[in-house]
């Protein structure tokens, strides 16, 4: 029988990896979500805690795949206190996946953003030119920085990380940094996921100059199938009618980078 | 002459018979108009309180095996007083603004909530089956339903409807009195009460247990209550509870209600749904040689 | 040590869990041999009346769109007399007979009638949705629960059961007043109340009008009355609504029933699903380790 | 979308032809009808009266179908009075088919039971030897003769019509008839569907010779799909495991040709 991608599959954790003191990547074996698009999430069930939405991260080993999670709130912390043998439900994959161009790309991640970067970088051609930017607050949190420069060794690359507080790599802000490049270097295409302010400075940058540019949007999600209203962002509907959504149209969009819904869906400013 | 999709429930005049049921996608005004574009002859609220409620922690809504949806989202929502400000600027949309309280007092307070905004109806969802104090829990005591509908017709001109569903209490007895008490219209039904548990980890699904179920498995259920109520009352009614197909309006329509309203189905085919189900039922009409909605209401009584 | 498929409903014993349910297929000797054969641990016949009644014309059963089976063969059945002679040289399978009526005085005269069987168990059928004065208008009435459920155990002292269902009044009531009534085990649920039309004829499928909702519609709801009984009382509980998997077997042991019943699996997977249920069950309890299945009753109520 | 079986079409009926004062054909479009297996029958529901099992009958016309009638309660009396431009509502086709064997074939049928035997015959294949034998009480319930001979018109074959009285054709009862055919000459294959006391016989005489032979069984059917059990014969269910059964299956079950059950389900004798 084929898999209906909206029950929920019991998977077992094999595998976690500290990235950093808050962030871990779990592994588990699943056909489908090894093999989920580029920006594509899935609605991820803690037992008795909360259920997610998480994008997939890609793992090394064929019919597997990963969540990389920030410890927060109650929820993503019991994610993260998930160990090796524990269950988890997942269903989905769920959104649509990024537009993916040829020649030079620049994708820019903040924090867990990074997530659906990775699985980028597993799409891009041999012939593409690729910038990453990573950005972090301050040296411990930076993270995927070797992964990135391990899936571009056969591309012509610059992995670029910077911190706030120059704790490593280039000081400052990452919207600094890309505004720069995008300001000084012609991109066929820029891609970003990380926080909503963020990704709105790096928008903002590419599409005023007619640059084509992606981002994926994080709202509240209950169902992610586009029954509850929950993550709308505007008219659109980020579970459904993104999560990622294209410059052109972002622009038009008078939440994006202003505003989200609460949990009883009370509209607040970032 | 080119058959009319317009309908009335009572005194509700709707351009087109299918509007968005209440819950479903309905916290952005910004939405509301893209619904209404696409189709929709009106949008209901989520049910309103008057507080914010976060609602339950995740799971709240899955995919039933076999077909439908659960859910139980425990009636989050920014509550009467933010939203009422969100919809004031509205002009084109028919907006329904579904409430739910525990006390007669609680809706009274809301609806003046709602006095700058343009309303079309109010529907009282004394139907909801997984929270405590309000929706079944109102809708299965007698004397509190009548109270609630006396204070809600005393305090609006707006037409108020009543959501009702299966509780406790035979809701043909819930019916009566909000038709005593000045009801004008009926919605029939809400989600009926059910569960699912993971076999794997053996724990219910959703965080708050139980849940309502919706979608084409109570499709079934819901059309015999709008017979039933139009067989023994003489209310408009808006039918709802899986609709899904041209041919589950139509079934609806000739069961007695004079509009539907559709959640579940935009979880299925997205909200192309109502388009499709507008273009359906036309077809119909001019197959059958109506002209009117009101033509088909109930025919299916006489047998 | 190999898991054991046996399974106990309080004193009744039996060596599957899985059952025929009531009015399915339940006729005839021979076919419950076949069925017994076939992987099922009982068999429950079609509920028997005092008199022979040949039921409603058809259409009495008919396949709901999207899933489901809908019925109103009101009940033909060929008496109680007629039905005990034909299952007295039964000797090899646990039959379960199932009762209907309106008043104490039947059920006594049928009981009386299969003194010369072996039977199992009696199953009072509280619960059809679509017969006048017997069913569910008996099950809505909790005085004449109480008196039939007292006459019957002081009739017999095979142990008997009482089948519920959505009827206009709580079934947690017909429960707990079936349990202060002595009764033995509960049978939870029967079909639920529903109707199509047929939008080219324009009117009910059904000759009854309205029918019972049976299958996968059901199953979220069934278990959800499953886990509400066995968390409210302490009898043993037989599930049946929609189960057609193994997995869906397992909802019901972890909801809290000891044994299953099915009907309408049999309509889309024909009688191989009693067999395809306990290998999977089997599988199951080997994975988890279980070697009864009353080690997996009522787990998830924990939660 | 693909028709679920199970689910009533609405058809309407194109033309009516009387067969006989109390027998008559009437004819619809559809496909799925038109092109079922010989033997197989449909669940009928004339609306408003009563849904009633139907052997499918053919058509000479692709993509249609008819319903061969006789008037004899309630149900069949409201099928025989629908006329042109009416509605019923068709659900099948069920049951299982005939196993046609190639050679010599004796059909014998009875009634409405020559209803599947006129579709066996647009399956035998043209080097087949065919002999059909129509049983009757007397000449005016005499049908399908002349529809078997065209059918027959590329085979070697034989069409004998016997009537009780003598009024038409031979004297005398059909398994009469039958039984001096099979007794003096060979045999593939025997089909027969007609009263259940007539085809016991054709049974006995057919198997006891050790001839294939395969007869349609009648019963009281409710759901036609193998839920209700009204058409139970000893262990058998006729619209699950039949409606047709070998000689061999038959002449293990003590109900055929003995007793059927009512609408109530009691057991009668023929
Ligand atoms: C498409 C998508 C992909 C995501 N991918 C990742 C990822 O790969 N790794 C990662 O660590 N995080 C990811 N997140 C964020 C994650 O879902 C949580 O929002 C975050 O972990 C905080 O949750 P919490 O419940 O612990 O926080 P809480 O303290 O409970 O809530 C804090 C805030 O988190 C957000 N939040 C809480 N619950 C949800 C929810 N159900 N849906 C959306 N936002 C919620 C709200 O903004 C809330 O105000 C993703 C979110 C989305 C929408
Ligand atoms: C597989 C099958 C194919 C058939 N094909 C044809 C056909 O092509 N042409 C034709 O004229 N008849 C056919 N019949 C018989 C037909 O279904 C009716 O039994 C018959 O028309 C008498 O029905 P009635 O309701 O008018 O009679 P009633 O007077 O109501 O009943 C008389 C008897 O008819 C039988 N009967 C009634 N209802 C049913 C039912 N729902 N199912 C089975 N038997 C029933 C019972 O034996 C009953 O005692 C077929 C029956 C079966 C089972
Ligand atoms: C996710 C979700 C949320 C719902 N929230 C509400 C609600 O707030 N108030 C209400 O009256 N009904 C609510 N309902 C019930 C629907 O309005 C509707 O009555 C029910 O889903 C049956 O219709 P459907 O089968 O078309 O979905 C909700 C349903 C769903 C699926
Ligand atoms: C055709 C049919 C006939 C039924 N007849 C009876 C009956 O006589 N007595 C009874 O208690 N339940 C009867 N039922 C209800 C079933 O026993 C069962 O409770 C219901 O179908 C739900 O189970 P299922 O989903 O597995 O079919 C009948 C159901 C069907 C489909
Ligand atoms: S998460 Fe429910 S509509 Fe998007
Ligand atoms: S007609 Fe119902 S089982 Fe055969």
């Amino acid at each position: 029988m084929q898999r209906n991608s909206n029950h929920t599959t019991i998977v077992t954790i094999e595998k976690v990896i500290d990235e950093t003191p808050t962030v871990r990547t779990l592994y588990f074996s699943d056909h489908i979500m090894s093999n989920v698009l580029p920006g594509q999430f899935a609605m991820v069930w803690i037992p008795g805690i909360n259920e997610l939405p998480m994008s997939v991260m890609i793992s090394k080993e064929s019919g597997k795949a990963a969540f990389t999670v920030r410890k927060h709130g109650l929820a993503s912390t019991g994610l993260f206190n998930i160990q090796t043998g524990d269950k988890i439900g997942i269903r989905g994959p769920y959104g649509n996946a990024f537009d993916i161009k040829e020649g030079r790309l620049l994708l820019v991640g903040g924090g867990t953003g990074l997530v659906p970067m990775m699985r980028l970088l597993t799409h891009v051609k041999p012939t593409d030119d690729v910038t990453v930017l990573i950005g972090a607050k301050s040296k411990d949190e930076v993270f995927f920085e070797t992964l990135a420069n391990e899936l571009l060794k056969n591309n012509s690359h610059n992995v670029i990380v910077s911190t706030d507080d120059g704790s490593y790599g280039e000081k400052g802000f990452v919207t600094d940094a890309a505004e720069k490049l995008v300001s000084t270097s012609h991109f066929d295409g820029v891609y970003t996921c990380g926080p909503e302010k963020m990704m709105y400075k790096i928008v903002q940058s590419a599409h005023s100059r007619g640059i084509f540019v992606q981002a994926s949007l994080e709202r509240m999600m209950k169902c992610g199938i586009g029954i509850c209203g929950s993550c709308c962002v505007g008219e659109d509907l980020a579970c459904k009618d993104g999560t990622i959504f294209d410059g052109n149209h972002l622009s038009k969009n008078k939440e994006f980078g202003y505003s989200h819904r609460n949990k009883a869906g009370i509209l607040e400013d970032y | 002459m080119e058959p009319s999709l317009a309908t009335s429930i009572g005194k509700i005049q709707l351009n087109k018979p299918a509007m968005l049921a209440s819950g479903i996608l309905g916290i952005s005004l910004d939405v509301f108009n893209r619904l209404y574009r696409s189709g929709a002859g009106a949008v209901v609220t989520k049910s309103l309180s008057s507080e914010p409620w976060e609602g339950y922690p995740n799971p709240t809504i899955f995919s039933v095996n076999g077909g439908g949806w659960m859910n139980a989202v425990g009636l989050s929502n920014p509550g009467a007083t933010n939203f009422a400000k969100m919809i004031e600027s509205n002009q084109n949309v028919p907006i329904m603004v579904s409430l739910v309280g525990s006390i007669p007092k609680d809706f009274e307070m809301m609806i003046n909530e709602f006095k700058n905004c343009k309303v079309t109806a109010f529907e009282l969802n004394l139907s909801c089956p997984h929270v405590a104090k309000v929706g079944l829990e109102v809708g299965d005591d007698p004397e509190l339903v009548k109270k609630i509908v006396t204070t809600v017709k005393n305090s609006t001109d707006v037409p108020v409807i009543a959501k009702v569903g299966l509780g406790t209490t035979h809701y043909l007895n819930t019916v009566k009195i909000a038709i005593d008490s000045g009801i004008d219209a009926i919605t029939a039904i809400n989600t009926v009460r059910a569960m699912a548990i993971d076999v794997e980890t053996q724990r219910p699904i959703l965080s708050n247990k139980f849940g309502g179920l919706s979608g084409t498995p109570i499709k079934p259920i819901a059309l015999r209550c709008v017979y039933e109520i139009a067989s023994k009352y003489n209310v408009p009614i808006i039918g709802c509870g899986g609709i899904s197909t041209w041919e589950d309006a139509i079934e609806f329509f000739l069961a007695g209600a004079s509009a539907i309203q559709l959640g579940s189905a935009i979880g299925d085919n997205w909200i192309n749904v109502f388009d499709d189900i507008n273009k359906g039922i036309l077809q119909y009409m001019k197959k059958k040689n109506y002209s009117t909605i009101g033509e088909m209401v109930g025919l299916a009584k006489k047998f």
